[in-house]
């Protein structure tokens, strides 16, 4: 967490890889190339990239391709995939209906 | 708010074991699961456990979690099911979808123990339908009963892929390819044995090049990979399949942790984004607790005693046992958790390349590269031995946490020892009784009780079997050998299906004498 | 095409809820009451669940636990339902999911 | 690592991002120092997406008025992202007589600075978008208002600045500023010491404690606020959508999904673990008081629910400009909860004001100096 970063740093030209159309977010449907070239554009964090392309934040939130998403980055920007943070997990854990989640039970303040 | 002493999120093997240690201190427990049916992967788990009788070995996975259940019901703890929780607050707060509306405890403590997902990989076609995950197989063929498909190619030979290529031979898929790209077998030696016997061909060094289909999977193409798991040009294989399944390994389903404000930790000994806890499950977060998967990829025997581990530890965190009463008891669980991850295939020893037993014996090359021990390697193990009369031969080849068989066989014919990682011996001068209880106990239906000679150029070789249907006695067939191809003609001459045999049926099958070390299966024409 | 267990070497015969009809595009089929609805369809033969958004690639049954949200279908009106943990009931209307809707590409 | 330049910028997210490209573009070298582990990573991600000027108070007007004149519609080919900029009005609805009031008067202090904004009844609020409910008696309507993707937009700013040369280092929050004879001219992180010969403080809620170093107060205080996001749902409308109260506001999305904001009144008191989190509270209200106004989304699943902090000013506009008692230092801060939509306008005015000291315009009533005591 927080150690500096400094987004100048040279991680190579971006080159063409020929499996660059392979899907890669199912939800979204992001391919490897779109990842690729958006560490290239500096996106540098599984944040970033989640923000910048929508990876992970389809309906299942990136519970099938975050591990993915995490290897190619870490690849792209040439360190291992453990030191890359994952972007933080969200309320509601699984889609939820919006009448549901306005129904709040009613407190039950005597126990049993 | 309604509060417990203790929530615990996941009704799986790891989560049952802590309410039940917990409710049986005295702390007011429920335990909150997404799903309909409790006891998480054990459910789906129709396979006999490894371990010792501590670790519930030979105990089929879904009688585990019935057990499991059980006891759950008679600690008192309450079990809710079709309980989502949505997410783990600040000040441990739970908020939980159940029906129609939303639901808000708090906990003086949490155990979360929801588990693993599974991992993918990517090639040409993995979304075509007809891909699916291992556990999606497991789901559909042992929750509810429908067969994932009839052609199969299995990716990974990990204990899960093994384990589940099996049960879909079980439910009658046709397995063609057991595939993976690592260079060796990566689960237990056993279960690759019992599937290769079958004649489910192993590709090791192998991988998907593509999913072939328009509109769902037909047809799979595979071919051989280098040392950098590069494609070999010229080594492509196709198979007509209508199914492929993904058996690549777990990652831990720690959302719930990271959500709550846990210091995580990428940890690839424990298979991905694991919380950082001490070896009871006591995270960052004083009294929030975590016990199986999602601390660390294991197997649900060690998510068991894990389980117990947080369910004691969080008794003791509010004030139910004493401190020194906690040392006391997580010292045994010590033990018993220390036993399970002993052997090659311990935890310490994930990624390690292991040539030798414990003993000091070459491990079976074939077994790691082609998921069967060969003929000429198989009777240098302490198991398997020559003699007169019925005896039982025991093709258990590598250092596993397991020993029903030693306790099976009153007649100790079958010795391991106290530590139960090491080989199983055929005891030399025992008595063999032809009951065949060795067989239908070992997990990794390994043994085989062999009468070489019985006189008249013929000898009988008994075999666990679990499928159907169910040859009878007189049916003639084929002998088959570890390595699945047909070797010799062979004829049923018993099948016994006895209660305490657990739904593995003895069958034993006539070979000519010669077959007698060789013919390890049998298949009717 | 996929067909149910009749009878397992080790679970034996499955307890099933009450066969009842349910409609997949309109055409009639059974499954069995409380079961998911993507086991009735994939015991009827039935992969392809749906077609994404973008690309119009189907997609069917995937994780089967809920999770990856590929198995997502029209059902009785309401679109995004995960068909692998949602029961079936009797006289359901599933759709094959184009997008977010059930009307195909070329007529939405 | 470079640690010297003619600008140094605090804080990486939209305002940060956006002065550094239009400075880069003029040729300044710049470098920008964000404290977290992400760029844009403050309100920047956490905001609504609306790009209005109804319902704004009007020392701020001009600004955004600006920007969506100027630069919101070619933004998308100028950042070469999609930025999802959709200019198709802003409803302001209201349910109450009090509502009403509050609209009205917002309304009219627009239309005296040249704003198009008028008040309409419940009938002329459902003929524009048909899925509000009938509890909607009345809205102020603003067709040049619109909404568009803040995080494409911030990272679309970041993007290009840093391929102009704009130098971003993350994971440096500043602890000190330091005034070398009279003028700015350090910047301090636990790492590293930077110079730069203009510094602008552009970091949220965090600006006041930087310059506090330098012995300059801007009076804010902090909210945590909550959005939530829907799965994708076909097509209903574009409008951007808001409440006389802001007790809630959103649009559909290009990707189907609906964003939302909200609030649950407690906004103020919510406490956070180190990082914004969601309170169990919020999501929940904010779901009734969105099906007050489209029952038609009752069945929509919510996918995704996130918090962030808000920078608050006593008078809730935004603190603008050059601080006059230390040459050199510039300041934007306390947005008070809507400063994506006026961030480029905010961007490209400070560049120029930098760069030449002068700016089109008006800045003077955003003046950092302008809190005064009521009596």
């Amino acid at each position: 967490m927080n150690s500096v970063n400094d987004r100048s740093r040279d991680i190579g030209p971006f080159v063409p890889g020929p499996d660059d159309d392979m899907l890669i977010c199912r939800c979204e449907e992001i391919t490897k190339g779109e990842i690729r070239k958006a560490v290239h554009d500096g996106m540098w964090t599984l944040t970033e990239i989640r923000r910048y392309l929508r990876t992970g934040m389809g309906l299942c939130q990136g519970q099938t391709c975050s591990r993915l998403v995490k290897g190619i980055v870490a690849r792209e920007l040439g360190v291992s995939p453990a030191e890359l943070e994952p972007a933080t997990s969200r309320v509601p854990m699984r889609p939820i209906e919006m009448k549901i989640f306005a129904n709040e039970a009613p407190d039950e303040r005597e126990d049993g | 708010m309604k509060r417990y002493d203790l929530i615990i999120v996941g009704a799986g093997p790891s989560g049952l074991s802590a309410g039940i240690e917990a409710a049986k201190r005295g702390l007011k427990v429920v335990i909150f699961d997404e799903n309909e049916k409790p006891g998480g992967q054990l459910f789906k788990q129709i396979h006999k456990f490894f371990g010792s009788k501590e670790h519930r070995a030979k105990v089929r996975g879904f009688v585990i979690g019935q057990q499991l259940l059980d006891e759950a019901d008679e600690a008192g703890v309450e079990v809710v099911l079709n309980a989502t929780v949505i997410g783990l607050y600040q000040d441990k707060e739970v908020v939980v979808k159940r029906g129609g509306e939303i639901e808000h405890f708090k906990g003086n403590a949490i155990i979360i123990a929801t588990g693993a997902a599974e991992n993918m990989v990517t090639f040409p076609g993995w979304t075509l339908p007809g891909v699916i995950g291992a556990g999606a197989a497991q789901t559909m063929m042992n929750l509810h009963g429908v067969l994932p498909g009839k052609k199969v190619l299995m990716l990974g030979s990990g204990n899960v892929g093994l384990v589940v290529s099996f049960q879909l031979e079980q439910c009658g898929c046709e397995v063609v390819a057991l595939v993976d790209a690592a260079p060796r077998v990566g689960g237990y030696g056993v279960h690759a044995a019992k599937v290769a016997r079958t004649g489910v061909p192993f590709y090791l060094s192998h991988t998907i090049v593509k999913a072939e289909g328009e509109e769902c999977v037909t047809g799979v193409t595979i071919a051989e990979v280098d040392s950098k798991f590069q494609f070999i040009p010229g080594t492509e294989k196709h198979f007509d399949v209508d199914t492929i399944c993904l058996a690549v390994g777990l990652s831990p389903m720690s959302q719930l942790l990271k959500m709550a404000g846990c210091k995580m930790e990428d940890n690839p000994k424990r298979g991905g984004q694991v919380p950082i806890c001490d070896e009871y499950g006591r995270t960052s977060l004083p009294g929030v607790f975590v016990a199986g998967d999602v601390s660390g990829i294991e197997e649900a025997s060690s998510a068991m005693i894990e389980g117990r581990m947080a369910g004691i530890a969080a008794a003791e965190y509010l004030g139910y046992i004493e401190k020194k009463d906690l040392d006391t008891e997580l010292a045994a669980l010590d033990l018993a958790l220390d036993g399970l991850r002993q052997g090659m295939f311990a935890p310490k020893n994930r990624g390690k390349a292991i040539e030798q037993t414990e003993e000091g014996i070459a491990i079976s090359e074939n077994l790691l590269l082609h998921g069967y021990v060969a003929d000429e390697e198989i009777e240098r193990f302490p198991g398997v031995t020559r003699r007169s009369g019925v005896h039982p031969v025991i093709e258990c080849t590598q250092n596993i946490p397991c020993n029903p068989c030693q306790d099976a066989c009153r007649k100790g014919c079958i010795s391991i020892g106290a530590n139960i990682t090491s080989l199983p011996i055929a005891v030399e001068g025992a008595d063999c009784i032809n009951c065949g209880m060795c067989v239908a106990s070992c997990s990794g239906q390994a043994i085989f009780l062999v009468d070489e000679d019985c006189g008249d150029g013929t000898a009988t070789v008994t075999l666990p079997y679990e499928f159907l249907p169910l040859p009878v006695e007189g049916t003639k067939g084929k002998g088959l050998g570890r390595d699945g191809k047909v070797i010799c003609d062979a004829e049923v001459v018993s099948v016994k299906s006895l209660k305490a045999f657990d739904k593995t049926s003895l069958l034993t099958m006539r070979v000519p004498k010669e077959y007698a070390m060789k013919a390890r299966f049998f298949k009717a024409v | 095409m996929s067909e149910r267990i009749k009878e397992h070497p080790v679970l034996g015969v499955q307890e099933k809820g009450e066969l009842v009809k349910f409609t997949f595009d309109g055409k009639e089929i059974e499954g069995y009451e409380g079961e998911p609805i993507a086991a009735a369809l994939k015991a009827a033969g039935v992969m392809v669940h749906r077609y994404t958004q973008k690309e119009h690639k189907p997609r069917g049954i995937f994780c089967a636990i809920g999770r990856c949200t590929d198995c997502v279908m029209v059902v009785n009106g309401e679109p995004n339902v995960r068909t692998c943990i949602t029961p079936l009931a009797a006289g359901m209307d599933v759709r094959t999911q184009y997008g977010v809707s059930d009307q195909p590409f070329d007529e939405q | 690592m470079k640690t010297k330049a003619e600008v140094v910028i605090i804080g990486g997210g939209i305002i940060g991002c956006a002065t550094a490209y239009y400075l880069a573009k003029m040729g300044i070298e710049v470098i920008v120092l964000e404290g977290s582990d992400h760029i844009g990573n403050g309100g920047s991600s956490r905001n609504g997406g609306g790009v209005r000027q109804s319902g704004r108070d009007v020392r701020e007007l001009p600004l955004v008025m600006y920007g969506i004149r100027n630069l919101w519609p070619t933004l998308s080919e100028e950042l070469e992202v999609d930025c999802e900029y959709h200019q198709d009005g802003n409803l302001r609805l209201g349910k109450t007589e009090k509502h009403r009031e509050i609209l009205t008067r917002l309304a009219d202090s627009a239309r005296n600075v040249g704003l198009d904004v008028r008040m309409i009844d419940g009938d002329e609020v459902r003929a524009i978008n048909p899925y509000l409910s009938d509890e909607v008696i009345c809205a102020s309507w603003c067709p040049t208002d619109g909404h568009a993707n803040p995080l494409t937009t911030t990272l679309g700013y970041y993007k290009m600045a840093r391929r102009l040369g704009v130098t971003f280092i993350t994971g440096e929050p500043v602890t000190e500023l330091r005034v070398i004879k009279g003028k700015i001219r350090q910047v301090i992180t636990p790492n590293h010491v930077y110079e730069g010969e203009n510094v602008l403080v552009a970091a949220g809620l965090d600006s006041r404690e930087i310059l506090t170093t330098v012995g300059i107060d801007i009076p804010m205080t902090n909210s945590l606020l909550e959005c939530l996001v829907t799965e994708a749902q076909p097509h209903m409308f574009d409008q951007m959508l808001g409440t006389a109260e802001a007790d809630f506001y959103g649009h559909q999305t290009k990707h189907g999904s609906f964003v939302f904001g909200g609030s649950s009144g407690l906004e103020r008191y919510n406490k956070d673990n180190g990082t914004p989190v969601n309170s169990s509270k919020t999501a929940p209200c904010i779901c009734r008081g969105i099906m007050k106004y489209f029952p038609d989304l009752a069945n929509a699943k919510i996918v995704r629910t996130w918090a962030g902090w808000m920078d608050a000013s006593s008078d809730g506009v935004p603190s603008l400009g050059t601080v006059d008692e230390i040459p050199g230092l510039y300041v934007a801060c306390a947005f008070n909860g809507h400063g994506f939509g006026i961030a480029p306008a905010i961007g490209e005015q400070l560049a120029k004001l930098i760069v030449t000291g002068k700016t089109d315009v008006d800045l003077g009533e955003l003046h950092y100096d302008r809190y005064k005591a009521k009596i």
